[in-house]
């Protein structure tokens, strides 16, 4: 049994966790560097410990600063949020060896899904399809035409060492992957000293969509339906929802079957996230995130389930609440506001002039601002959640409209007005995502 | 005259509304209040104050509080310099406890000289003095929590 | 069509309205007296009027600087809110003659229900249940006991002219009343130049049950289930939920049909409320309310309706969004934080010097203020109201627990304290209310 | 003296109208507020400011602070007395579209004289001036809304 949890996180998921930890009856301990002694994590908690200067290296990321203030406060268990510690399995095992409960997965399961080539070969045994391509490097040009034909056009030719587009090409045809292959193979040589090269089928506007995993101790886990995600900036997440629009309940169920499949191949408990890529009715296994997500409230408005209460129970050794696949009732959406500049996208720290939290039906704010509040430069720049629900999805848009219409934030510039575009674009309007989505949308503003 | 409640809203506001400066002169009291930030950050204060961890006079919201006045109070209590702690544990005075302690109030020390020790993860950490002189006072309690930053002695340099 | 709407009222309810027109595409002016320059409903409207000094009486009770304001604004539309002037019929009278539309019942529905003992006619005439009790004055012992013997024992006898007890006596049986009626009559005849009195069935445990009603202009009305609001004091509701635990399918059907018949009988459209008195299995008709109600989220959280919205829609002479009763899904119970002393309720203006508002799953937070805000000593207490849903009851005590736990207020001393000992409060979990709740929950308080 | 809150307040006037400094001296009480910003003051963004109603420049957030700070502002522009709205409505300079204004800058009015007129619901509210002296300043254009007690006219007291 748990009795008094550590919180090893800041910000909105710090309260979020307080929160459950209340409703279940444990006692909490906050941690906070020096930038954040004013944070509401920091009032909220029954205990709070400073582990260290501004730098997250120094106190977030500090394992031995977090053990200690686990020591001095008598904590018997640690949860990590999301971010920082969350995904470090080395931090895990620690906890766990200094005789704390690990409020996560199992150390095994956050390393074999870590390990990003790990994680797909688990997902293949496990019969959870991957996108196909090229195991190991193309020794030869002829290799890399009968494997894109077996594959099927488009394919894209990827540096095995590389990065940022150096090595990278996407071809529709065997004959433009024979002009390119060359180019390619001396481009990645010249970048990167190394011309290995290695193919994979080009998804050209590929979803992102993601399932949310349950399990306990006692082998019951379950799949709480997907999340859209497709709307990202630099695979940051703006935008997510449920149910998505491109799933109906067969793909849904298949869906969450291959999810499942890959988290019991690590014997997984805790709640988890299956990542997937989707285009044109497929989808393909991209990775397993080992925690909880920032956008769980999505999903816990259209099941009901409270997930980070049910990662409490699961780490108290208490059966899942839920029994089965809830479904999915209505449609909701969250809106990640960051504090930034919504047309550079440049971080804006300061302090919180005024504020103003949106009311009415259908709305839930996480959120750690107060008007006073200073936003640290020293962290990333989530500043609130906002969280709709509707009956069905124009329901939602149009209370995710009103709610940042109402929101008043003053003093700090934040992504509201980005938000408020996205919820007025056509191709968002009719559920037409992809992770280009935003691509298009941010090419006239660079001309501006 | 003010109670210190009053006296901390004060500061609040000052603070909020960066103000210069507030002096206040009455029946022989006199309050000035600088309102230059020093460092971070307003405080925290009250009945909503969480039962933390510590029970040392110094800790969360009172820390916020002296780094404020700290300019003020090294000019009037003679440039008194803190020693604070590098990290989380449990202090103390001591290297074990059938030794005498370290160092005592009114003791002379010399830079370098280990003045206590915090106990993080069962490692015994020896705290050493970053300046020379002589212990004015030490904050917490044998056996005490301490937090990162928080004092453990103060010491007028030699 | 309505184009730019003036909210005729403050706190947390002119800000629920800005938000409910913000979504309908309406413009929205603010009023504010002297004392609300700094609120957020001045902040968030598209324009703000000041419209006089702190004083209610001078500023949002006075229909000529209130019209006047929606004159100079341009505005087309007014929205009374709750309280001030909202059940006011000749404000409501005056608007419609100044060419503004009234986003209300029609002026002659209010009056009817305003007007107590023609509401309870309007009731008799519609086949709806009353309290049982003498028409007139009674004339002697004799018709007394006739007349108790007929409704049934316990009876309650009232002075005409009366109140605060003086001139009232329950009496179990016939033996009793006899002996009483004497002494009654001159305790009224002494204290009101009065001896008349009247005779009611008393309900010793009785039920404060209401029913929500939206009606449009062509003759559509639904109800939307009832409101279990019998956790009053001094008649100031603090706790409601929806549904009722007393309440099952087949009796909310007959509740609702009588809500309905009596909101028909005045011609009633907007939405209002038909509340009940309810013992043993039989609900009296008590009063209608011709405006929205502070407890109108309970009902949202439980059908999804957005009920301001409905309103607007109607003012605006679109038909009603829900076509028929929705079923009532999960529980929701909300939360009147009030700026009081939680012992002796003695109202706590002052500034909020810390302020952080519940997170997580289930919690919606209406309330105007921020940290820095000033409660002003002039208006009503209410400064949040907390509203939560679950899957089911005990869910949603939980959540409801958890917001409370994690609500932070400083600065002012709030009814939080005291809401929580509700919660757990052993009859308050068995779902066994009454208006008699809070009578035992604050009797042992006295002492103390 | 002056209570906390009170003294509070004249910090946040201080503050918000960035006057320079304040001193009162008052029965051996002596309180000085030094107003010189120490940081950049905190506004509010523009785009979350409301469409208001009204362009004149003094009113919302002054206004709630004029009665007090009148002390202040009559020593530095020599005893000013400010005639407000008392009703909400359109301000008109003169009876009729094609007559003269009551009032123009430089006249002067003696204490009951129209100044202007303030329709409301179809009714010609005539103010008058509270003070006899000369007209320094009309504050709101012909036609303009104005709102319960915003600033009409300055005058300077005879």
């Amino acid at each position: 049994m748990l009795s008094k949890v550590l919180i090893a996180n800041r910000g909105e998921i710090a309260l979020r966790v307080i929160a459950a930890c209340r409703e279940a009856g444990l006692a909490t301990v906050a941690v906070h560097s020096e930038a954040d002694r004013d944070s509401l994590h920091v009032r909220l908690a029954d205990q709070a410990v400073c582990i260290g200067p501004a730098s997250a290296r120094a106190s977030y990321l500090n394992i031995a600063s977090v053990i200690a203030a686990a020591e001095i406060t008598g904590a018997d268990a640690v949860h990590p949020g999301y971010g920082f510690l969350a995904e470090n399995a080395h931090f895990a095992e620690v906890v766990q060896e200094c005789g704390l409960t690990w409020i996560g997965p199992p150390p095994g399961a956050i390393k074999q899904m870590g390990d990003k080539a790990q994680a797909r070969r688990t997902a293949v045994t496990s019969g959870v399809p991957i996108l196909p391509g090229s195991a190991n490097p193309l020794t030869s040009r002829e290799e890399a035409v009968a494997l894109a034909a077996e594959i099927g056009f488009p394919v894209i030719l990827k540096a095995s060492a590389g990065g940022g587009g150096k090595g990278m090409r996407v071809v529709a045809d065997a004959r433009a992957l024979l002009h390119a292959f060359e180019t390619a193979r001396m481009e990645a040589e010249r970048a990167f000293g190394n011309g290995d090269l290695y193919l994979e089928k080009y998804l050209d506007h590929p979803r992102h969509l993601e399932v949310q995993i349950l399990a306990d101790a006692y082998g019951r886990m379950i799949a709480l339906g997907e999340r859209e995600c497709s709307i990202q900036r630099r695979h940051q997440k703006l935008v997510e929802e449920s149910p998505s629009t491109v799933v109906d309940e067969a793909l849904r169920q298949q869906m969450c079957a291959a999810a499942v499949a890959a988290a019991r191949a690590v014997g997984f408990t805790s709640a988890g996230t299956v990542e997937f890529l989707y285009q044109d009715g497929q989808f393909y296994f991209m990775e397993m995130n080992t925690r909880i997500q920032v956008e769980h409230p999505v999903t816990e408005a259209v099941t009901g389930v409270d997930i980070v209460l049910e990662q409490l129970r699961i780490a108290a050794g208490l059966p899942l609440g839920p029994r089965r696949r809830p479904a999915l009732r209505g449609h909701a959406i969250e809106l990640r506001i960051n504090a930034e500049d919504p047309v550079t996208f440049a971080p804006s720290a300061g302090t919180v002039t005024e504020l103003g939290f949106p009311v009415g039906p259908g709305v839930r704010i996480d959120s750690h601002l107060y008007r006073g509040y200073r936003v640290p430069p020293h962290y990333d720049s989530l500043i609130a959640k906002v969280i709709v629900w509707g009956r069905d999805r124009p329901e939602a848009v149009r209370r995710a409209r009103r709610a940042l219409d109402t929101f008043l934030i003053g003093g700090v510039k934040t992504s509201i007005p980005f938000h408020r575009r996205i919820l007025e674009e056509p191709d968002f309007l009719a559920g037409r995502l992809s992770t280009r989505f935003l691509d298009r949308l941010l090419k006239p503003e660079a001309g501006t | 005259m003010l109670k210190l409640e009053e006296l901390c809203q004060l500061i609040r506001v000052v603070a909020e509304y960066k103000v210069g400066s507030v002096e206040i002169e009455q029946e022989g009291v006199r309050i000035r209040i600088d309102g230059s930030p020093v460092a971070a950050t307003p405080l925290l204060t009250g009945s909503l104050a969480p039962a933390s961890l510590v029970s040392a006079p110094a800790p969360p919201p009172g820390q916020v509080l002296e780094g404020r006045s700290e300019a003020t109070r090294e000019a009037d209590e003679g440039g008194l310099v803190f020693v604070t702690s590098p990290i989380v544990g449990t202090f103390y005075r001591a290297p074990n406890p059938e030794a005498a302690p370290f160092v005592e109030v009114g003791a002379l020390v010399r830079k370098g000289q280990v003045l206590c020790i915090v106990e993080a993860m069962k490692l015994m950490n020896e705290i050493e003095s970053d300046v020379a002189g002589t212990v004015v006072k030490v904050f917490p309690d044998n056996a005490q929590a301490v937090e990162f930053g928080q004092r453990l002695f103060a010491i007028r340099p030699a």
